[in-house]
């Protein structure tokens, strides 16, 4: 198969050859008007060609760059296809991001033609467009509510796949003319552009070319045993590399089936009805799913609660050295068994992942408990390194060696190697060509000779060979005493409570290490209902003492964890505070993919800092914050903060 | 969803909808197009009274092709029996109600709604018994040909009319966006989405005339604002010609073209949203009278 | 020809007073509780059996005391164990469990007193009285029992009536019935109030059954024959007590003249193996009635609000 | 051992005719046709006499019947107390229509039988469009008591029997004679499954719509269109067909000789407590109410000589009626929606575990 996918080296090129070879199976599931719209890899090549003929109807050139807007839809994958078949660049950019956000990069990216999915989408672009010079059309797929708009510039996705038809069938010139503009693609054409919400400054746009990509993910494929027959939803940003990795070029080499969800309310229903094989999402989601699991179980009846706890707690005693094939005694098989059969089995079941082949998390750490929880449930979860630039894949987790606090070995292909500031730096096929009209950030991140720095710390684990991840190497930084601090090494930490939906922590060349706090409303909420705490709106229960008292505890604990590794040892919390507010991409605090902008939250919150410093035992902040409808709007409040026990730690040791 | 029931004034021709705040450029007719034939409605001098007491008394007013036409006044003022009058629930002791060109003499409900009168209550009255999927399907009833002995059998014509009506109700389904709710029974549903299935089950008949009863009683704001966005989308998407009654002044005087003034049974303006505002009978009526 | 009509006429209104008391039964549970009880057939049934075999060993008024309190222990057992569960339900679901209640009390009644047919003798005078001999031939024949008995429930009747209509707890209980909460506004608790008619519609199934004991034996048909209250209802409308007395006599007097008149013409033109019409006769004029008058003679008109 | 709990990972829609199936879960779907498969082929096997004759016929048929009326009550909301009168009828229209044209194939025989106790039930019906609740219920009851008398009385009917009871000759099918209980069990077997389906693609249909509408707010039903004549009407005649078919297999398959009493008004209250308990709106309903009502003086009967004490049946059937009346206070306060609910509800929670319910 890997040889097929050489020969067939661009996206388009592949729809074809999977039209040939898996002509009857399905490619594309939509769930739509209630029932599982389904089209084979043949379909879809009928529908892709449509709309690409369309296109060039339409005046798309070569080279063009064609945005695409909107959530997990068919016709938007296709979209992309559609233009890479005419040479055009396809630009996903996160339907969620504002309408500013927005008229930077389809500048930036000198856009032509944008494929939305919706009104929503359409709005937001209306009231840019005299800003895009170059925007010449704009697709909607969804018609609602968009029959009055003025359709000078405005077509429907049905509307220009009929055009595309029409030309078809007028004359057989216009398809070999088709055939002919897919055959001239090469490996080492640009595929796509990614523009990276970078956790500092403007976005960047990724340049990934065909080969970075189809090899990418045939190694991806091959390094996991993918094949024609998984299935996965596609539920996550489509401008982000790993949706675009794991249902966009791994269905098109292997040949398996994209299933997308009818809206986001119901994304776990038809997770559930699908029965996904492989999955991939952020720590969050599996983190949640937990969360929302135990919140369910409070409710039920005693026995029923004891007898899952009971199961749960076997399975952590044994699920993992199960999976692992390691050496069990009989009882605890019988027990595992048993508890598959009246717990796991139907947990699985309810959460919608029992057919779950191999899922994966990246793009953060994930918490060790929460980790494990999933693994001694019988699902294969493993972790992955992965960054746009390379592609995603530059390390993974091969099956049985799984360990809750590296990210795994490289990739096939991929050579890993650490500078002396403790920086990882990458080799592999998948590495991008370099930034959209950036050459001087290109530079800074790949060196000539095609190492690409990830602008993380890290080290290799001596005793298992996998790669471990500390912290941004950037913001690996010392306290005035000179003991090491690796600030998102303890949010993680944090972060692994459920009560603790964020956190920030400062300290560098500052004398001891404070924390800001979000809440998780979900959990910090049912504790509240549980022990009858009554609370109006997100801050009061923020602000509210006991709410704190617990926090307290949690940071406690980190220290403790903390005192026990020498490195960090020094790197103790003293203080902390709760944060009235959730750090909120709109706001600018966290990037799209809930990444913390520690410097610019650092500036936002300035007073809060200070007062952090100061030794104060409460301040006043207020910001600016952005509301759903992007309405603006101030919110002050007054934060108390905390003090709470460090473990003393002896003198000689700091500094280590 | 096409449906035959689009009326011609309804699709909005050259007044593009180029802001999301849904403006829809001047509609409310003129004259000429109630010469042509462009009202829809016409209620003539109507009584009605329950024994003694009187709930409307000679009112007269119209409503014409496409547009969204409010009734407001304080409680008790008969702007719901004005409704109950309209589909048919009252039969006035006097006056005359024109519809589509005819005036009609006293007619049933069911009648009302074969002549394309859709409504929904002020409180939801929905089938409790049934899931969303099914209330709505309900209001296909109409729309449905198949006889006793195809449906019997569940085969042929009878199976395939079941799914094409399905599709549409699917389509209405998507509109409101009560996907996650679909299979649910209704009588478990929160107050809000209620009310959105009712106004779904409404929009399955495909009315020419949509009779809303306080479409937003007791719903929250952001509640509101989707329903408003709903109502407007269905005025201009399906061409329906809308009469509301509604408390929430800030809500009617952004959706409607024109508005109806009642106060105990008497017509006391009738105008543009501007007008009604500034009518010193309105303010008076509504002295003390707080929403 | 017109004396045996007038014969029949008149037992006829006899048997109609009996059915008024039944009927009598209905309406003050309807108007105080807005529940149909359906079990009042049972009630009678059970009423004249405690009655029956009470007296068999003891003298006839302790027997009816007992009676009365086993009716007032059972008004209160339905209360207790049916109805307060049932508060705001719908009427027919309340129906229903009247229907469950008459099952019950029928089973019990035959199981706790037998279920043989009988005798209730409260020792009326049995030689027929004749009247109007003068007018005809013979003069017509009255049999005393039936009419001392139609007499009783007469003044059953009217002391109910006026109980209703002047009483304070009277005017309690029309309060409930217009409106639930309005009555506990007043201050009335309501279960007091339903205890209370479930007790008094007991006393008058006693004295209902006690009168058909005499008249046909204490039998499991009774609870039939008490059926037969129901059309009076629907004609004189569930909720009047003129209503209830007027349908009784119409009637009473209606299926007897019609056996009487009609039978034979049915019997004639049909080949019917015997008349018996007045097993349905009642109904069927209910029902006809329905299509015409739906709220019944006395009833006040319902206006469907939307 | 999966089918404890239910595994619906992996079922998906890709059609509105699979989606909208009568067992859409595949774990339903498959049990139930284990079920009616075993029902044929596997009960046959080790049924006797007594099984067929005293439990499954029974209940078979008297599940058409309360079908029926759940038809009229459960799922159209009008209370009926005059089953026994339309049983009565199908029962007589099949028995003259086998007297009087002996060739009648038995299929036609009960079929008239069924479309006669329908017009009747029209006939009956007209009062619901100006009546409810229990207006309607007494008129039906007339209706019970008219049909009692007619059929008593009006000596055609019967055939100028003397007594009054009717017996019918061998029943046969196609030239095979259903004279064993086995083959008469199959028969009202292949019969209540046709019917069963018939009336399961009647509620789920445009119909089933209507009637739900006007059960659950016929006001709101009018106003989308729905003429309350038309769907009580309907429902009327529906109820009524299925009440005489079962009627006539009552009477010539479980009686085979019989008099107007065996339909008087307690066989309606019977069947009326079959949906009661059973559950009202739900077809399962009917079937479980059914099999309640036939097992329970079974095993009241049984009762006292298991406990090895001595009853006089007078004193079992007394103590029958009062367990029935409680059985049926009972449900109305505790779980008005009968024992189908109850099942649907454990369905629920197998589906949900371990979440609770």
């Amino acid at each position: 198969m890997a040889t097929e996918a050489a020969r067939a080296n661009t996206f388009p090129k592949l729809l074809m050859r999977n039209a040939r070879l898996y002509a009857g199976r399905p490619a594309y599931r939509h769930k739509d008007l209630g029932i599982w719209q389904v089209w084979t890899w043949a379909q879809v090549l009928d529908e892709v060609r449509a709309f690409s003929v369309g296109l060039t109807e339409l005046g798309l050139k070569r080279d063009g760059k064609v945005a695409i807007v909107g959530s997990n839809r068919p016709r938007l994958y296709w979209a992309m296809c559609a233009a890479q078949a005419l040479g055009a660049v396809p630009v996903p950019i996160y339907a969620d991001s504002v309408a500013q956000e927005m008229a930077y990069i389809l500048d930036h990216a000198e856009v032509s033609v944008a494929v939305v999915e919706d009104q929503e989408q359409v709005d937001k672009l209306l009231s840019i467009v005299d800003r895009l010079p170059r925007l010449g059309l704009i697709v909607y797929d969804e018609t609602r509510g968009l029959r009055d708009y003025d359709h000078q510039r405005l077509k429907s996705f049905a509307d220009v796949q009929q055009l595309g038809r029409d030309r078809l069938a007028a004359g057989a010139d216009s398809l070999q003319r088709w055939e002919a503009a897919v055959a001239a693609g090469k490996g080492e054409d640009l595929a796509i552009m990614l523009y990276t919400s970078g956790t500092t400054g403007r976005p960047k746009g990724v340049m990934l070319t065909f080969d970075n990509l189809v090899v990418s993910a045939v190694n991806g494929n091959l390094f996991d045993k993918l094949g024609p027959d998984e299935e996965v939803v596609a539920y996550l940003p489509l401008a982000w590399v790993g949706d675009h990795v794991f249902s966009y070029a791994q269905p098109f080499t292997a040949g398996f089936c994209v299933n997308c969800p009818e809206s986001p309310e119901t994304v776990s229903e038809d997770r559930r009805e699908i029965g996904t094989t492989y999955a991939f999402a952020p720590p969050r989601i599996y983190e949640n799913l937990i969360t929302l699991t135990m919140v369910r179980m409070e409710d039920a009846g005693r026995l029923k609660r004891n007898m899952f706890r009971y199961f749960i707690a076997v399975a952590r005693r044994w699920g993992e050295k199960i999976l692992n094939r390691e050496k069990v005694p009989l009882h605890a098989r019988l027990l595992y068994r048993l508890g598959e059969l009246l717990v796991y089995g139907p947990l699985k079941n309810r959460l919608g992942v029992s057919r779950i082949r191999l899922a994966y998390t990246a793009g953060e750490a994930i918490g060790p408990e929460i980790f494990r929880f999933w693994r001694s449930l019988g699902i294969n979860l493993k972790q992955l390194y992965g960054q746009t630039e390379a592609s995603v894949y530059i390390t993974a987790q091969p099956d049985g060696e799984i360990y809750a606090d590296t990210v795994g070995k490289p990739n096939i292909g991929v050579d890993v190697k650490i500078a002396e500031n403790g920086e990882v730096l990458f080799k592999s096929p998948g590495v991008f060509v370099g930034y959209y009209k950036d050459p001087q950030q290109t530079a800074q991140t790949k060196t000539p000779d095609g190492w690409v720095h990830t602008g993380d710390a890290g080290f290799i684990d001596p005793k298992t060979g996998h790669l471990k991840i500390i912290d941004r190497a950037k913001d690996v930084g010392r306290l005035n005493d000179g003991s090491l601090l690796a600030p998102k090494y303890i949010e993680n930490k944090l972060k692994f409570y459920p009560n603790i939906r964020e956190a920030v922590v400062y300290g560098d060349k500052r004398d001891c290490v404070c924390a800001m706090l979000n809440i998780d409303l979900t959990a910090v909420g049912n504790w509240a209902e549980r022990n009858n705490i009554v609370y109006g709106s997100y801050q009061e229960l923020a602000g509210h003492p006991r709410v704190y008292d617990m926090l307290a505890e949690h940071v406690e604990e980190v220290n403790r964890s903390l005192a026990e590794e020498k490195a960090m040892a020094g790197a103790q919390i003293r203080r902390f505070l709760i944060l009235h507010k959730e750090l909120d991409a709109d706001d600018g605090e966290v990037t799209r993919t809930q990444k913390v902008r520690r410097g610019f939250v650092a500036e936002r919150y300035a007073p809060l800092i200070t007062a952090l410093y100061n030794g104060s035992r409460e301040a006043d902040i207020s910001t600016e914050v952005t509301f759903e409808d992007g309405r603006k709007g101030m919110l002050s409040a007054s934060v108390k903060i905390r003090d709470v026990q460090t473990v003393p730690v002896p003198a000689m040791e700091k500094a280590a | 969803m096409d449906s035959g029931a689009h009326s011609p004034g309804s699709s909005e021709g050259p007044f593009g909808r180029n802001d999301s705040t849904g403006n829809y450029g001047m509609r409310a007719p003129s004259e000429q197009d109630i010469v042509a034939g462009n009202v829809l409605l016409a209620v003539e001098n109507v009584s009605l009274a329950f024994g003694g007491v009187k709930a409307v008394a000679g009112v007269s007013f119209d409503i014409r092709k496409g547009e969204i036409r409010a009734i407001i006044g304080p409680n008790g003022a008969g702007k719901t029996s004005m409704l109950n009058v309209i589909n048919g629930f009252y039969h006035p002791q006097q006056g005359r109600i024109t519809f589509k060109g005819k005036p009609r003499a006293a007619m049933r409900p069911y009648e009302a709604a074969l002549g394309g009168i859709a409504r929904t209550f002020q409180n939801v009255a929905l089938f409790k018994g049934m899931t969303a999927l099914d209330n709505i399907m309900a209001g296909r009833t109409l729309k449905m040909r198949r006889g006793f002995f195809w449906q019997l059998l569940r085969f042929g014509p009878a199976l395939a009319e079941e799914i094409e009506q399905r599709r549409r109700v699917e389509e209405i389904i998507d509109f409101l966006k009560i996907q996650h709710i679909r299979k649910v029974q209704v009588g478990k549903l929160p107050y809000g989405l209620q009310k959105r299935v009712e106004l779904g089950r409404a929009l399955a008949m495909e009315p020419d005339l949509l009779l809303l009863d306080e479409p937003m009683a007791g719903m929250n704001l952001e509640e509101k604002e989707d329903m408003s966005r709903f109502i407007l989308d269905v005025n201009a998407h399906y061409g329906t010609t809308i009469a509301l009654i509604e408390h929430d002044m800030g809500v009617v005087m952004d959706l409607s073209d024109r508005v109806l003034v009642l106060d105990h049974g008497v017509k006391i303006a009738d105008g543009t949203p501007a007008e009604v505002q500034a009518d010193q009978a309105v303010i008076d009526a509504y002295l003390g009278v707080s929403h | 020809m017109l004396g045996p009509v007038l014969e029949t006429l008149i037992g006829g209104l006899m048997t109609g007073v009996l059915y008024s008391l039944v009927a009598l039964g209905f309406v003050l549970i309807f108007k105080a509780s807005g529940v149909f009880n359906f079990a009042q057939g049972a009630m009678v049934l059970f009423a004249a059996l405690s009655f029956a075999r009470l007296s068999e060993f003891m003298p006839l008024v302790i027997a009816f005391a007992f009676s009365v309190l086993i009716m007032i222990a059972l008004a209160y057992a339905i209360e207790f164990l049916v109805l307060r569960h049932l508060v705001n339900q719908e009427g027919i679901i309340l129906f229903m469990a009247t229907l469950g209640i008459a099952y019950f009390l029928e089973g019990f009644g035959q199981a706790v007193w037998g279920s043989d047919i009988y005798k209730i003798a409260l020792g009326l005078p049995t030689d027929p009285i004749f009247i109007l001999e003068s007018v005809f031939p013979g003069g017509l024949l009255i049999d005393p029992a039936e009419l001392i008995a139609a007499i009783i429930c007469a003044v059953m009747v009217l002391v109910l009536a006026v109980f209703f209509q002047v009483t304070r707890v009277g005017r309690a209980l029309r309060a409930v019935a217009d409106d639930h909460q309005a009555a506990q506004s007043v201050g009335i608790p309501l279960n007091q109030i339903w205890l209370m008619v479930w007790a008094v519609s007991g006393l008058v199934a006693l004295v209902a059954g006690m009168m058909w004991g005499a008249k046909l034996g204490v039998q499991f048909s009774l609870s039939l024959i008490a059926l037969k209250a129901l059309p009076v209802l629907i004609l004189g409308g569930f909720t009047s007590i003129p209503g209830a007395i007027v349908g009784g006599l119409i009637i009473g007097a209606g299926e007897k003249l019609a056996e009487v008149l009609l039978g034979p013409v049915l019997i004639r033109t049909f080949d019917l193996a015997g008349g018996g019409i007045e097993n349905w006769f009642a109904y069927v004029l209910a029902l006809v009635f329905l299509l015409f008058r739906p709220q019944g003679l006395f009833g006040e008109r319902i206006i469907e609000r939307v | 051992m999966t089918i404890v709990f239910y595994r619906e990972v992996g079922q998906f829609k890709t059609s509105y005719d699979a989606d909208e199936a009568i067992f859409p879960i595949a774990q339903d779907r498959w049990s139930v046709i284990v079920l009616v498969a075993f029902a044929f082929l596997g009960v046959p096997l080790f049924a006797g006499q007594y099984l067929y004759t005293e439990v499954l016929i029974p209940v078979l048929i008297l599940s058409i019947a309360a079908i029926g009326l759940n038809i009229l009550t459960g799922y159209c909301g009008q209370l009926s107390l005059g089953s026994g009168g339309f049983m009565a009828v199908g029962a007589y229209a099949a028995y003259n229509l086998a007297l009087r044209l002996p060739e009648t194939n038995i299929i036609l025989v009960f079929l008239f039988a069924g479309v006669m106790a329908m017009l009747v039930g029209l006939l009956f019906g007209l009062p619901s469009l100006r009546i409810k609740g229990f207006y309607l219920a007494v008129a039906t009851l007339a209706s019970q008591f008219f049909l009692e008398w007619a059929f008593a009385r009006v000596k055609w009917f019967t055939n100028y029997a003397p007594s009054g009871s009717v017996a019918v000759g061998r029943v046969e099918l196609f030239g095979v004679p259903i004279d064993t209980p086995g083959r008469t069990y199959i028969f009202v077997l292949a019969i209540t499954v046709v019917l069963t389906i018939a009336a399961k693609n009647l509620v789920r249909g445009r119909i089933g719509r209507m009637w739900m509408a006007i059960r659950d707010m016929d006001i709101a039903a009018e106003i989308i269109g729905i003429r309350p004549l038309h769907a009580k009407l309907s429902a009327f005649a529906v109820s009524s067909f299925y009440i005489g078919v079962a009627g006539a297999l009552w009477a010539f398959l479980r009686l085979g000789s019989w008099e107007p009493l065996a339909f008087d008004v307690n066989r309606s209250f019977q069947v009326l407590f079959m949906i009661i308990i059973g559950g009202l709106g739900t077809l399962l309903g009917s079937f479980l109410g059914a099999a309640f009502i036939v097992l329970v003086p079974i095993f009241l009967n049984q009762l006292p000589s298991w406990l090895g004490i001595s009853m006089s049946t007078a004193a079992i059937s007394h103590i029958e009626f009062m367990l029935f009346g409680a059985m049926i206070v009972l449900f109305l306060i505790a779980e008005p929606h009968g024992l189908a609910r109850l099942w649907a509800i454990a369905k629920e929670k197998l589906r949900l575990w371990p979440f609770p319910y």
